[in-house]
């Protein structure tokens, strides 16, 4: 399975922190999964489309080229606003 | 010593300078940034920006590498013999510590550099994320052009 | 609260720290420095560099009115809402805290940059003199040429 | 009377740390006392003939043609250390 992550202001758009998706629900890469959570429409579709939404992949910044596969941890957030 | 920390509790400067020397009689330098809430811009209970209570979200495992990466950055442009980081999160109230950033080594300008540098990037690079209670209701604080610009710079310079 | 402290008595920053944010929320921002004695650049008693002791001789009265004169001109180019200075004179073994600069404001370029204005002219315009005791004697510190072009560099900007 | 403030280094050298003096020995201006001084010979000539020796007049720091009176007080030290 592929655990995908909400935070902050997304998390609260979607009205989820995570989901457990099969490799073949998620896609190849961390922009499939992006564009295929979108497609789910309403709130996925407008949450998921902001211009400077940031992914991380297994802990670390991600471009969205990036392939994802079994096990791996993908996560989606607004930008930092921490310090 | 762990070099960061995200804790939900407070911290307490005097204890940290004595970690940050410790018995290492070639630091010279210590430079300390402390980041607290602010009430700010409304003082009063009256004014719709004024910020009543500060709640810190955070994406616990990558905020301790991603500030990990930081430091280690620091690490490889400047010579540092002692880095801290302390960053808390949950629920906090104006006038509150939030984040703690303390750098010991030789000389006074290395020490304010590898400071900011850090500060910068922890603005720009760590998964926080500050919601605000105001009088008229809860907000999602939003990212600031000018703490992009701040990063940036260090990578302009090469420095 | 007085600004300026010269003092034979350690410093705890702790204390300090809750001196400079009060009950202040418009403070988001704190940047303190402290300086320490070195032992270097020997670290053995062998080394006839080894510093083993530090004596700090000062100008009373020129000392406290200089330094203030350094915080009004920080005061004058940033917007801070508190400021402390505390320099240590007398006898100071090496891993003693000689000076702590501490600035609090709103935001935290202008607390790095006027914590680092007033360290750098403390450095080059406070009557200060450090004797510093080694295996082969005492001797005057000699002042650097870094220090001035540190100082200088806030003349060259006007910023 | 004039008060005559030395420090540190400078103050070793020349083996006295204040001195008294009348405004007719300490002469018109910060300069002209500072070469009286000089003019005394042994470590007086050396140790104040130091180009980098700073002088302050009534604790503040100066350039050397500022005019000195009775009550005054002018200090000769070497560069500053602290910090």
């Amino acid at each position: 399975m592929i655990k995908v992550l909400f935070f902050a202001r997304l998390r609260e758009q979607l009205g989820v922190g995570n989901l457990e998706l099969s490799p073949e629900e998620a896609g190849t890469t961390v922009a499939e999964l992006r564009s295929r959570l979108q497609a789910r429409g309403g709130q996925w579709a407008d949450a998921l489309s902001a211009d400077n939404l940031l992914c991380a992949l297994n802990q670390q910044q991600a471009r969205g080229d990036e392939s994802i596969t079994a096990g791996d941890e993908v996560a989606f957030f607004p930008p930092v606003t921490g310090g | 010593m762990t070099e960061v920390c995200i804790q939900e509790e407070d911290f307490d400067a005097g204890t940290l300078q004595r970690e940050l020397l410790g018995d290492d009689t070639s630091i010279g330098a210590t430079a300390v940034f402390i980041g607290c809430v602010r009430g700010e811009p409304g003082a009063g209970q009256g004014d719709p920006d004024a910020v009543l209570a500060m709640e810190l979200e955070h994406y616990p495992g990558m905020t301790e590498s991603s500030i990990q990466a930081i430091v280690d950055e620091a690490r490889s442009r400047w010579k540092l013999q002692r880095v801290r980081v302390i960053h808390r999160v949950g629920k906090l109230l104006p006038g509150d510590q939030i984040v703690y950033v303390g750098v010991a080594c030789g000389h006074r300008g290395e020490a304010f550099q590898a400071c900011e540098f850090i500060m910068d990037y922890l603005k720009t690079r760590a998964p926080f994320w500050k919601r605000e209670t105001t009088p008229v209701g809860a907000r999602w604080v939003d990212a600031r052009a000018s703490d992009d610009s701040a990063a940036a710079r260090w990578q302009a310079t090469g420095e």
